[in-house]
């Protein structure tokens, strides 16, 4: 057991050497942009339901990144993401079987994203206490994935044809 | 970006032709297609239990589950044997084993069991004729001679294009007779119609048999006792049968999944039984498909709440579940129990002689008790489908006992009845019941000379 | 986290100083310190109701709330008046004017409707003997020299800091006799005890009138009326009143949102009562405050219920709240039929002269089924605080009442009484008391010469 998890560990890291490796030889700014948007994120299939939970939220013109990587310093930012980046990324191409059916923030999603609500916000949460809970979203629960129905899209409330037996129509 | 795009395989979006005949109604034939679903489908085959689900073969006369119902439904087959419910997989093993059918059983009890029902409705299969047709002698080879399967995926898929479809008419008729607009129904609808072909109330219509569910005057349990009070007294089918302790005309509830989800929080903020019971699994690493192995959510928590409830873990979310079920199991407990009272003080009532007016108000007030914590019991969820309407039911329910017991009480004393006696004889016979280790011995101890039965013997059971 | 850092004004974390001495008690001392909040306080003036809720000035005698009542409470102060709760503001006139006062009523019923408690319960000035003292000779006019408010600023905040505080001694002693550490209590806990010292149960402790939580048990009904039938009894405390129809002694219950909400759905998730009922709204335009306009929260489920549930349309919402209420005061209203009529059962068992062993038991499941549904009509939320707690304690009332009137059927047949003469009374005498319609003469409808009074005339009412 400990085995296999040094050896992910090692396998990880050579992933993150090789992500940042990646980004800063693609290296320009664009580049740097592109792999924070929600563009980005979405090309791949995990990210499909914070992807168009997002979309139709008041947040959707922000990129992911804006909430989800550090906003604090440039370094601690791409060290984040390089981090993050080649978890999702080692994950998603070597590790497919152990990517759980539906997938949940970790901690340091939580922290990360708690310090960007409140770095946007800071004006409304300066006019009054706004800190009765751990995190925002434990008011803010929708914000901008927890719809209940987020995986859910259009298609599942479109009137449809279908075929129900016995209904006096008879489609 | 790429929000909109499929993940599933075969998803009704972009219609699939399958090259599969029309009819096709064996599992084996979507096997390689659909080798996901169909694993998991076969998935239902495994048995293990939650604190009060699961799928492990159980009796409901078990000691932790109902032990009083060998009295409660005493004189019915549901007295015989009746147990839990299980997997998919097991549908037509278990009815054919079930001490409740008989010789005399007919067609419509397959209903919800196989998947040759749609072609045994057709015209040019047995039509009309099914409902009625005896299950042994008949409808039962006919099904095997099909090939059928238990409960299958032709039963909610149309095995060309694998859109949803629902194949019992049962379920339309009804949907229409309350005047719901079933017309187009959206996705998220089907994901629930689709059950509600079965996991709903029902009982057969007197003439030709056909299976129907009460719901022309709404979905709650007091709806649906009108119902039968009104249009199915019309029809001419008064009971399921005669208490053989109260003598009283009895209705027997069945599986209000729908009904009862419908009405509570879940349902009416259009949570489908699909989310909770056939939630998304990547299952074999990239392929999501929705799990075709139903059986309690709380056994994939993660997956099934979590879709939803991501603010709360999954040991949060399972603790909210067994507080509102254990509220829920000792408050039917005790309506179970009030409710076996009123049997026997109904049954004293008749070897004692009161008046026949008063037996007959009597035996009204039990047959409507008995509706209203049996169709609480016969739902599978404990009360988590609906936690307030569960308890609103058991409410009615202890009342309408008591009512029947005192009105009991009134006519004994007249009689010069004792009623300390009484109340020790039907502890008397209830711990008889109890003690009694052969299940489909239990019903015996029910009746004894101090209790005698109420009913001719040997009428038949016919759910 | 949010509360670590630094971002909000006169924050825990960033301690204000007020300036204000620490016994402040005038709410008219915070106004321009804080003039939103002040003013938002102040907006508990108006009056403006909801389908079961809000603060119009109500009996709860109409015949839309609860009807039965001054039968019900036949013999005590509850049965002259009794109304809907209204805004904080009013706490003290309500206090001043409602006919449950009189002249024995001592000090304790001003725990929770003036500033002035906390300070007269010092030492320096009555101490102990705040709770014993009487109401208009003494407390009244001590509290309205100290310049006191109704339910002001100081009972919840440090009037130096503005920390939240909890003021009154209840609270924690009856917290702790439950073992539930409230050592460290976090700011979201804070947000519920504030209220928790006054949206309560309680008692008067006998010797000194003081006020206590009977919580050693736990918060539910049956755990709340475990403490009464020992700890309470031990102490001395039998009853609140004896009733006027069946002599039972009984209990009064009052306002237990605290107790109710914890045991349910939003409790359990850590929901606190400021969440709902103390929105963050924008008063000025520009800044945010914390509602103090305490009230139903459907009068603004933009800001309190749409926070948490945005996927819900504020229509969506109201309509959930309204279904759950509907069901619960049907329920409601059928239990207290039910209690009604074994009030006058009991009543006839000791006209009839039943033996003295039976009516005690008679009256003991009298009082036990009248908690069971009054801690539920004392709640003020009308079933959404905890809508299947709430139905299970309705059940178990109709159980108790029903076995009360099972027991005095038994009895009074025996005696040769004639039960539908007692029935055509009952329903004279209820229909007398619904026909009056001045609020304080209701009363006196629900005895007469069939039924006489069982009590002394003029025994006052406490609470
Ligand atoms: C406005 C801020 C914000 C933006 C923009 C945002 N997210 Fe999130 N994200 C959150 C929050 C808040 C959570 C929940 C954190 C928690 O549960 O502790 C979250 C959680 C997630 C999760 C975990 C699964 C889930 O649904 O809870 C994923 C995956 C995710 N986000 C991906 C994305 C992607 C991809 C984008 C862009 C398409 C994006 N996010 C944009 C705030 C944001
Ligand atoms: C290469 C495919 C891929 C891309 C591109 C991708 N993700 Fe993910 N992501 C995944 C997979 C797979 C997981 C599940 C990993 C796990 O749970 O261990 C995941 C999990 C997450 C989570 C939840 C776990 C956590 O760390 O809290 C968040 C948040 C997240 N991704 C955000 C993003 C954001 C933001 C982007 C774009 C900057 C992005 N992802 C791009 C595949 C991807
Ligand atoms: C990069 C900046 C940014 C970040 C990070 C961010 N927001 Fe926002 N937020 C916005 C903007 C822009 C709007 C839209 C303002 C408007 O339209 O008035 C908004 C609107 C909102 C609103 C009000 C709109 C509504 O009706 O839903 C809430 C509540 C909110 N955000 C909460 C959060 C929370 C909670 C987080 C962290 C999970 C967060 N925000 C993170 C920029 C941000
Ligand atoms: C105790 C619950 C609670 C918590 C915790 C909470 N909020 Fe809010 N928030 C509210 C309420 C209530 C509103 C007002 C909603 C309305 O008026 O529609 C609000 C409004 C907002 C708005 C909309 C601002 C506006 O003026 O319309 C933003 C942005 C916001 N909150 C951000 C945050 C951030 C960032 C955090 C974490 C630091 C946070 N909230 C934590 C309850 C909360
Ligand atoms: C919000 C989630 C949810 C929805 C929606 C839902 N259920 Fe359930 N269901 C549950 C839970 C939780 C249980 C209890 C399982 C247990 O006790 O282990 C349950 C139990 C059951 C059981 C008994 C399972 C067993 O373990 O024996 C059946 C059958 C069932 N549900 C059918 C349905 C049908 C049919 C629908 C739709 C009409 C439906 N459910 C909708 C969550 C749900
Ligand atoms: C009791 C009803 C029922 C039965 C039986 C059933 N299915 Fe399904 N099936 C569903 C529902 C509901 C969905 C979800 C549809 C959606 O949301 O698009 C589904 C989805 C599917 C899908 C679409 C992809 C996915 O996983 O969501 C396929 C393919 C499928 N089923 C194949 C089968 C096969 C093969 C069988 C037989 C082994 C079968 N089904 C039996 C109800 C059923
Ligand atoms: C054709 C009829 C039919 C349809 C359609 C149907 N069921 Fe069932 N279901 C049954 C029968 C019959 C059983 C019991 C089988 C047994 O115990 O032998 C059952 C059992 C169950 C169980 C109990 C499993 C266990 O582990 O105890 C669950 C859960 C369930 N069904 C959920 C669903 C859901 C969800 C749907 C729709 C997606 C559905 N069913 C559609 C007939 C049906
Ligand atoms: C598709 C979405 C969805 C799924 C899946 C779901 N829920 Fe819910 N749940 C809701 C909604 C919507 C509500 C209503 C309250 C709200 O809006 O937050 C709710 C309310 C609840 C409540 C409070 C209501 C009550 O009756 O006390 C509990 C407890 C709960 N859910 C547990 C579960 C559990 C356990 C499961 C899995 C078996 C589950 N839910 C699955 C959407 C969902
Ligand atoms: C309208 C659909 C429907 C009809 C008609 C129907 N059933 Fe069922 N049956 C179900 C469902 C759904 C379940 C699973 C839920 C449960 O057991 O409560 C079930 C479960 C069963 C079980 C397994 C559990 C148990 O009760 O012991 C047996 C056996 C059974 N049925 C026999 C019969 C017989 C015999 C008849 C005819 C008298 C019949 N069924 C008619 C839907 C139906
Ligand atoms: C989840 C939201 C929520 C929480 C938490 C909550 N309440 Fe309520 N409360 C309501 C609603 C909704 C009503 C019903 C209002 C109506 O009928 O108009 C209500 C009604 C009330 C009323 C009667 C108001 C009136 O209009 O007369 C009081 C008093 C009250 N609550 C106090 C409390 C206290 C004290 C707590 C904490 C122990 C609490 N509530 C927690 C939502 C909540
Ligand atoms: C010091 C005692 C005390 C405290 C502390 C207290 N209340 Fe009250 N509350 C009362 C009294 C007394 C009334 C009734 C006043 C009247 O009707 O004259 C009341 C009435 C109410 C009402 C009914 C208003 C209406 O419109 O009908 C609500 C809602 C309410 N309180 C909520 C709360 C909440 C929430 C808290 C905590 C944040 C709280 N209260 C704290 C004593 C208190
Ligand atoms: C019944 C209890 C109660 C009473 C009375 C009360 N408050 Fe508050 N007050 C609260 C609660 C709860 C909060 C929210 C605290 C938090 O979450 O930080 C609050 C918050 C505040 C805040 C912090 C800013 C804000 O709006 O959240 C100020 C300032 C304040 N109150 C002033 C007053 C003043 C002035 C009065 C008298 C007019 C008063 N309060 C009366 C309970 C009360
Ligand atoms: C601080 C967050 C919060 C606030 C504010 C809140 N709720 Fe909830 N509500 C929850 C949670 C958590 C649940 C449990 C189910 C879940 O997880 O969604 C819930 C469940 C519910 C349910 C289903 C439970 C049941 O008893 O049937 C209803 C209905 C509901 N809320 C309505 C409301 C209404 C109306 C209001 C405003 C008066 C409100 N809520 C305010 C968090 C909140
Ligand atoms: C533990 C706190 C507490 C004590 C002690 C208390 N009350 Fe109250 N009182 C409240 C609360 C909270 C309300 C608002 C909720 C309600 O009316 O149900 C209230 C409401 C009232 C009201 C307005 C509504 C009504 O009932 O007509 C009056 C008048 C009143 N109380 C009088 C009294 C009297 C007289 C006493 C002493 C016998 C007393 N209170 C003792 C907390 C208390
Ligand atoms: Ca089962
Ligand atoms: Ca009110």
């Amino acid at each position: 057991m400990l085995e296999k998890i040094k050896a992910i560990d090692k396998k990880l890291w050579v992933f993150i050497g090789l992500f940042i490796g990646i980004v800063f030889a693609a290296a320009s700014a664009q580049a740097l942009h592109y792999t924070d948007s929600a563009d980005f994120c979405a090309t791949c299939h995990p990210m499909e339901t914070a992807y168009s939970s997002f979309n139709d939220s008041v947040h959707a013109d922000l990129t992911c990144n804006q909430c989800h990587a550090p906003t604090d310093s440039i370094v601690s930012k791409y060290m984040f993401k390089a981090k993050a980046g080649a978890h999702d990324f080692y994950m998603n191409t070597f590790n497919v079987d152990e990517i759980p059916d539906v997938i949940h923030a970790k901690q340091a999603t939580t922290d990360v994203v708690q310090e960007n609500c409140i770095s946007c916000h800071e004006n409304t949460i300066k006019t009054v206490k706004h800190d009765a809970k751990e995190n925002c979203i434990d008011c803010h629960r929708q914000v901008p994935h927890g719809k209940k129905n987020k995986y859910k899209n259009d298609e599942f409330f479109k009137p449809g044809e279908y075929d129900i037996s016995g209904r006096e129509d008879g489609v | 970006a790429c929000g909109a795009k499929d993940t599933k395989n075969g998803s009704a979006s972009e219609p699939i032709d399958t090259g599969l005949p029309a009819d096709t109604i064996s599992n084996e034939a979507f096997k390689d297609l659909f080798p996901l679903q169909y694993e998991s489908f076969n998935a239902t085959k495994d048995m293990s239990d939650t604190k009060y689900g699961g799928s492990v073969p159980t009796s409901k006369f078990d000691q932790s589950k109902e032990p009083l119902l060998p009295i409660l439904f005493n004189g019915y087959g549901f007295a015989l044997e009746y147990n839990e419910d299980r997997g998919h997989v097991y549908a037509n093993e278990d009815i054919e084993k079930i001490a409740r059918i008989n010789d005399k059983s007919f067609g419509s009890c397959l209903t919800c069991k196989s998947t040759a029902v749609p072609q045994l409705l057709k015209e040019e299969n047995m039509g009309d004729k099914y409902w009625g047709a005896n299950f042994r002698a008949e409808v039962l080879p006919a099904a095997k001679e099909m090939g059928h399967s238990p409960i299958g995926c032709s039963d909610c898929h149309d095995p060309q294009t694998m859109e949803l479809r629902v194949t019992r008419p049962s379920f339309a008729k009804a949907m229409e007779s309350q005047g719901i607009d079933i017309s187009n129904p959206t996705k998220n609808q089907m994901r629930t119609y689709v059950c509600a072909q079965c996991h709903v109330e029902y009982y057969f219509e007197p003439e030709k048999k056909e299976v129907v569910f009460p719901w022309a005057n709404g979905f709650k349990p007091e709806e649906m006792y009108e119902y039968y009070e009104t249009v199915a007294k019309d029809q001419g089918f008064k009971s399921d049968w005669q208490h053989n302790i109260s003598g009283a005309p009895m209705l027997k509830a069945q599986h209000p999944e729908f009904e009862t989800v419908s009405t509570g929080t879940h349902g009416k903020n259009g949570v489908s039984c699909a989310d909770c019971h056939m939630p998304y699994e990547r299952s074999d690493g990239k392929k999501k498909v929705s799990s075709h192995n139903w059986t309690s959510p709380l056994k994939n928590i993660e997956a099934s709440c979590r879709t939803c409830h991501a603010d709360k873990t999954a040991e949060e979310l399972k603790n909210n579940v067994e507080s509102i079920q254990d509220t829920h199991k000792d408050a039917l407990d005790k309506a179970e129990e009030i409710s076996v009272s009123s049997h026997y003080y109904v049954n004293k009532m008749i070897t004692a002689k009161a008046p026949a007016a008063k037996i007959a108000e009597a035996q009204e007030l039990v047959r409507k008790a008995q509706w209203f914590w049996d169709i609480i019991a016969a739902e599978n969820s404990t009360g988590f489908h609906n936690p307030q309407g569960a308890m609103d039911s058991l409410k009615m329910s202890s009342e309408y006992s008591s009512e029947a017991i005192i009105l009991a009480t009134e006519e004994l004393v007249k009689l010069g009845v004792n009623v300390d006696e009484l109340k020790a004889e039907i502890e008397k016979a209830t711990k008889a019941v109890l003690a009694e280790t052969d299940n489909f011995k239990k019903k015996d101890h029910a009746t004894n000379t101090f209790f005698p039965a109420q009913q001719p013997p040997a009428a038949p059971a016919k759910k």
